[in-house]
């Protein structure tokens, strides 16, 4: 796939219907993998294409269609959704970008595979149900169930949408998704219990902005966190009102955007499962306000900018979900 | 750093019976910023307000907190007061401590509590207060109306009267709509020819009123006071200067097979036409999609034989852009398409008719000159059977959830009109409710009934099927509880009426709001029936909802005056508490403009290089401060907070939450 | 179960809900069967609205309806009044199993003949 | 010594849209109908003003009860102002309970200018409830390092 990806990138530079591409490369280590840009064709030596490539470009792709001359995007399933969204937002330049869909069959989890006691990890590979992982120490195989991110354990779309060009076979929408199956689980504890799970998660978190900086939802100018208008750009005590708040509201101004894309859990540095609170709220959507995915359809009003008179009342809260 | 001053008043015993004025004062004197507070009997009284201003120049007060009554009995009074000795009205807050404090609470420690509290609260909002400039606006004293029924003709006079220049721009060749069709109106049943072509003469007549025949709306730009609406005005082929409308080209076209729309389709006209006699302006029009010459470019009779020379096949459609300071939409409405409705036979027997064929039909300028026949073989019927709610009042999908509202009176009409013009005939009236709310309408459905011998059935009829020359119609007697079989000779459908087909893509175009009916939605249900949410566009006639003549005239009326009220103004003065994006932060998301229900909001791409970065390009929300009404929807949805209102901004309220949770 | 009772069940099993109907009497306009049924469509609905749906569970008018679906294809409030009738005699019919086989009698009645799939689909529609 | 047993009094902000519940409320003073004195009303223009932030400042700021009023569904000065604000309320007080906060805590009740005696009993009630929940912790440190 990877060679491929090369070649046909390589195509559309000499063709100069391109004229640069936005990828993947590696890190320090072969697992560290961020999104890139390559330039021109012999910097693409960098490209890779594996099963740590996870990241989510379709943010990049704001700034990047801002400059001069269009720009290569291999772009999975959910990045295509994130993408859509974007462009539904006006945010980027379509016509600066060259869409090339690519399918990805679950990517790999390095906490997973560590927490397997496996180490020194070079490189990956897939074969049929199971990761080949390369490490100092030689090959381990380990089962893919076993070694997928959770988000792509739940995966609910391998299908595109808008691309100008697909390599590898299109995928369908998972309808069998079981991606609500925690927040289920969630609802259906005490209060009491639920505030117990988010304290003891949320107190874990440092407020390091990862989420915030990797969320193709949250792409501001500048984050109402940082708006002095706002009157919570405190960055003082500990107890500050942006401290206590933060995930609430970033979970609120992506409601009906996010396109559970999943990057919020998997780049946080403390492991807390901050999707769930998107999924909290997509679910309450498509149970409240009819089924919705952010990015599936370009002419659909988002919910948050849409009613319709017979809305449920708020008061329904006190009705459903949770255990009480 | 403000200087604040605080004014408690005792409104006689209201106030201070339950609040410890003195110490409000006294502890909000203490409060950060507040350089002067004091107490009065009735802050409101002339003394009282002279004590504000002056306290204002003594201690060069920025801003004022009044503790008194609700904001809505007195704010205004304040902000006139202060603005008097030269303070911005907006650097005043009212701190509501009698409606919301002393009169509901009999503890005095508790009321003096809070009173200081509510106070707290206002002198928070004033720090971040800021002088707000109301903006002013200057208007086009001109009115645009967007349709020429009688809605239309109505509301351009009352507005002409008023010395004010009126445009109508009207889709059809002539002004006029929907009652030219009509034969009689009730419940007077005077002729509505009769009564509506004086008005139409007078539109053309009238010296402030200018007719767009043919014509319509393309564009609309702009805001209240200062529309810039672009007109079609389609090709007729006629100049329509020059026609002096003696009518001989329609006398002398040789393509004699057009579908006369005037009269419904139930007869023809030529490809040059005059709708009818009255048509105002009477001008010829050619229909390019029968015209020979239009078509083949072999004819031009027309041509030959206009001695004026007004005939110009060559004619294009024109565009003219004009300025208004209104706009009136009567756009009016039609009856529903009844090609769904199988069980009344309608697409199989031309004598299954609606009820507006029907009025062409008893009408004297009508393809048969006013003689009742039946279309099939011109016999004149013994056996007439009206239906109502044709359509109307039907959740299911090819018909409209609402009353039609005019059937029930125009049926009973139609009734007493044939059983008068022709006592032999039996008719039968099927009514699910006869629905007559209005002066004189019960009256006149009772004489239907008991004068005229109209058979009126509480039932719904089930089918309608052709047989032979008869139509045999099935039908339940509800009162009776049994099942009837009429063999008819017509059949007529009080078919449904629905907003025009014009009406959906005209609002988006003046990004007014519509119902899911299509009907255009008022300012305010009751009490601003006929305005429509967005500034500047007003409602009159069917566009808003089904209404009958005399309602429709009365809107009209009542819609002129708001327009004059609007055009009498040479400066509009503008909310100053209005939305407002900083740009800096905007995304140009769009999702803002998304919730506004004035489309205040508009957007650009503008530059924001700096030298550093190199070019930048940012899409970029703009408020229109003349459209923006305040009310903050856009605040909430705005992801990053570029949005803000003045007077009620994120700080201020936050400061107000602040100072209450403290 | 009181008739209100037995009514409320009529309208979960048929899914209409008479309170939509406007009386309008379309249905009964349209039924072809209309001169044989003691109750019209119009009355079915009103029957199970108020209450007295006995009446209707009595009557013949039940069997007459011809299930042409004439009525539910015309009412303008998509009330379906034929469904009203359907849900009345699938009522009926789970009423029988009082008076139809009770397991322990049928080695007695036992007919060697009777295929073994006819005895299981009648455990089937009348047991409960 | 007498220890002094002090009532527990909660702190509930209610904002209020200007056209009808701020009215209502005003309503109900200039019928003499009693409610609570721990109610303060915030004056906002419409209820889709309401930005959730606020009614998470309020708690974090020691809040024990947050209500919005505004007009009914359809009766809107702005027409679809209230429309907005049930979605966002719905949905932020549904995430508020999925967070384990109590959500009687937060309420929306729909008040017109001419239900004086809806107001006042919605204000009672709420205050009611409230003060059987007690005080509120949860909102205040909900990302709090455990002790």
């Amino acid at each position: 796939m990877q060679e491929a990806m090369i070649a046909r990138a390589k195509e559309l530079l000499a063709d100069g219907s391109v004229s640069r591409v936005m990828g993947w490369k590696k890190g320090e280590f072969s697992y560290d993998i961020s999104p890139a840009v390559f330039e021109n064709a012999d910097q693409l030596v960098d490209f890779v294409y594996d099963d740590f490539c996870g990241a989510n470009v379709s943010k990049y792709l704001i700034n990047e269609s801002k400059k001069e001359g269009k720009i290569l995007a291999f772009l999975k399933p959910c990045d295509s959704y994130s993408f859509a969204q974007l462009l539904k937002e006006h945010r980027i330049d379509r016509e600066k970008v060259y869409v090339i869909g690519i399918p990805s069959y679950g990517k790999a989890d390095i906490n997973k595979i560590r927490a397997k006691g496996i180490d020194g990890v070079l490189g990956i590979k897939s074969e049929g149900t199971d990761f080949i992982v390369d490490t100092i120490y030689g090959e381990e195989k380990i089962a893919k169930f076993e070694a997928m991110s959770e988000r792509c354990l739940t995966c609910k779309s391998k299908k595109h949408v808008d691309v100008d060009e697909m390599m590898g076979e299109e995928g369908e929408w998972n309808a069998e998704s079981k991606r609500f199956d925690k927040v289920a689980e969630l609802e259906a504890m005490t209060p009491d219990e639920r505030f117990e799970f988010w304290r003891g998660e949320l107190s874990r978190c440092i407020r390091c902005n990862a989420c915030r900086n990797v969320c193709p939802a949250c792409t501001c100018v500048s984050c109402v966190f940082d708006n002095p208008n706002s009157d919570i750009n405190n960055k003082a005590a500990a107890s500050s009102f942006e401290e206590n708040m933060f995930h609430i509201i970033r979970a609120f101004h992506v409601a009906g955007r996010c396109t559970d894309c999943g990057e919020c859990s998997r780049v946080c540095p403390q492991n807390i499962p901050l999707h769930l609170l998107n999924r909290k709220f997509i679910k309450d959507i498509n149970e409240l306000y009819g089924q919705y995915q952010a990015g599936a359809n370009a002419d659909e009003k988002y919910p948050m900018v849409n009613f319709t008179f017979d809305d449920c009342e708020p008061g329904i809260v006190y009705k459903r979900g949770g255990n009480q | 750093m403000q200087r604040i001053g605080v004014f408690v008043c005792h409104c006689g015993t209201n106030i201070a019976a339950t609040v410890d004025v003195k110490k409000v004062a006294e502890t909000l004197l203490q409060e950060p910023g507040v350089v002067y507070a004091t107490d009065y009997q009735y802050m409101c009284s002339e003394a009282g307000q002279n004590m504000i201003k002056d306290a204002i120049k003594a201690q060069n007060l920025t801003g004022v907190v009044i503790c008194s009554c609700s904001p809505r009995m007195h704010e205004a009074t304040f902000r006139k007061a202060v603005a008097a000795v030269g303070m911005n009205p907006y650097m005043l807050e009212v701190a509501n401590i009698r409606e919301q404090c002393s009169w509901i609470h009999k503890n005095i420690e508790e009321a003096t509590e809070k009173a200081i509290i509510l106070g707290r609260a206002a002198v928070a909002k004033v720090h971040l207060n800021a002088p707000l400039i109301a903006g002013q606006t200057p208007v086009t004293k001109r009115a645009l109306v967007i349709g020429g029924g009688i809605a239309g003709i109505q509301c351009a006079l009352d507005i002409a009267d008023a010395g004010y220049q009126v445009d109508i721009v009207e889709k059809e060749p002539t002004v006029g709509g929907k009652m030219t069709k009509i034969d009689k109106t009730f419940p007077t049943l005077d002729c509505s020819s009769c009564i509506l072509t004086p008005k139409m003469v007078d539109v053309a007549q009238n010296e402030n009123i200018k007719i767009y025949s043919y014509s319509e709306v393309e564009s609309v730009k702009g805001f209240v006071g200062n529309f810039t609406v672009g007109i079609k005005r389609k090709a007729r082929y006629v100049k329509e200067d020059i026609c002096t409308g003696c009518g001989l080209c329609t006398e002398k076209c040789p393509q004699k097979k057009v579908p006369n729309d005037y009269n419904l389709g139930l007869d023809t006209k030529r490809a040059i036409y005059i709708p009818f006699a009255q048509a105002v302006p009477k001008v010829a029009t050619i229909d390019a999609d029968y015209c020979t010459m239009l078509k083949t470019g072999k004819c031009g009779v027309c041509s030959k034989i206009c001695t004026a020379g007004a005939i110009d096949y060559t004619q294009q459609d024109e565009h003219l852009e004009e300025q208004y300071g209104a706009i009136v939409v009567a756009t009016g409405y039609n009856p529903i398409k009844l090609d769904a409705f199988d069980e009344f036979a309608y697409s199989q027997s031309p004598d299954v008719v609606t009820s507006l064929e029907f009025e062409r039909l008893m009408s004297a300028s009508g393809p048969n000159g006013g003689h009742l026949v039946r279309p099939s073989d011109h016999k004149e019927p013994k056996t007439i059977v009206f239906v109502q709610c044709v359509g109307s009042r039907s959740t299911v999908e090819c018909g409209k959830p609402y009353c039609s509202k005019i059937c029930c009176m125009y049926t009973c009409k139609h009734a007493m009109l044939c059983r008068e013009k022709y006592p032999d005939t039996e008719v039968y009236v099927f009514y699910i409710d006869v629905r007559t709310p209005g002066k004189n309408y019960d009256e006149f459905y009772r004489r239907a009934v008991e004068e005229y011998d109209v058979h009126y059935i509480k039932g719904m009829v089930g089918k309608v099927c052709p047989e032979g020359d008869k139509l045999k119609v099935q039908a339940s007697d509800l009162l009776t509880n049994e099942q009837l079989h009429i063999d008819a000779d017509m059949v007529v459908l009080a078919a449904a009426i629905e907003a025009d087909k014009s009406a959906r893509p005209l609002a988006t175009l003046l990004t007014a709001s519509m119902d899911t009916n299509d009907f255009f939605t008022e300012a305010h249900a009751k009490l601003r029936p006929v305005e429509s949410p967005t500034a500047g566009v007003f409602l009159a006639g069917c566009a808003q909802g089904p209404k009958d003549i005399p309602e429709t005239v009365t809107q009209a009326g009542a819609c002129a005056s708001k327009v004059i009220g609007l055009l009498a103004k040479d400066h509009l003065v503008g909310n100053p508490c209005v939305a407002h994006s900083d740009e800096m932060m905007c995304n140009g998301c769009s999702t803002c403009a998304n919730v506004c229900p004035y489309g205040a909001i508009t957007y650009e791409t503008k530059d924001f290089s700096r030298r550093k970065d190199g070019t930048l390009m940012r899409r970029v929300a703009s408020v229109n401060p003349a459209v923006c009404q305040g009310c903050g929807c856009c605040t909430v949805a705005c992801p990053s907070g570029a949005m803000d209102l003045y007077g009620f901004s994120t700080k201020q309220i936050m400061s107000e939450v602040d100072a209450i949770c403290k | 179960m009181d008739n209100m009772e037995i009514s409320k069940e009529i309208q979960r099993i048929s899914g209409v809900n008479p309170r939509k109907c406007m009386r309008c009497g379309k249905c009964s306009g349209t039924c072809p069967a209309y001169d044989q049924m003691e109750y019209h469509p119009h009355q079915f609905v009103n029957l199970a609205l108020s209450g007295k749906i006995d009446k209707l569970m009595e009557s013949k008018s039940i069997y007459t309806c011809l299930s042409c679906f004439a009525c539910v294809e015309r009412c303008p409030r998509g009330v379906e009044p034929a469904n009203i009738i359907e849900a009345v005699r699938l009522w009926k019919i789970r009423q029988q199993n009082q008076n139809h086989l009770v397991a322990d009698q049928i080695p007695a009645m036992l007919d060697e003949e009777i295929p073994q799939q006819a005895l299981v689909s009648a455990f089937r529609k009348y047991k409960k | 010594m007498q220890v002094e047993e002090k009532e527990f009094k909660p702190t509930i902000v209610a904002f209020c849209c200007n056209w009808c519940s701020y009215a209502g409320a005003d309503l109900s003073g200039t019928n003499r109908l009693q409610y609570p004195a721990n109610v303060k009303i915030i004056r906002i223009p419409c209820s889709c003003r309401l930005n959730p932030m606020f009614i998470l400042r309020a708690f974090q700021r020691g809040a024990d009860g947050v209500i919005l009023c505004g007009c009914h569904p359809g009766d809107c000065h702005y027409t679809t102002g209230n429309y907005y604000a049930r979605r966002r309320m719905t949905l932020l007080f549904s995430m508020l309970d999925f967070l384990g906060i109590e959500k009687e805590r937060t309420r929306v009740e729909w008040v017109s200018a001419a239900e004086g005696q809806k107001f006042a009993e919605t204000m009672n009630d709420f205050v009611a409830t409230v003060t059987k929940l007690g005080e509120n912790h949860r909102l205040e440190d909900l990302r709090c390092k455990k002790q």
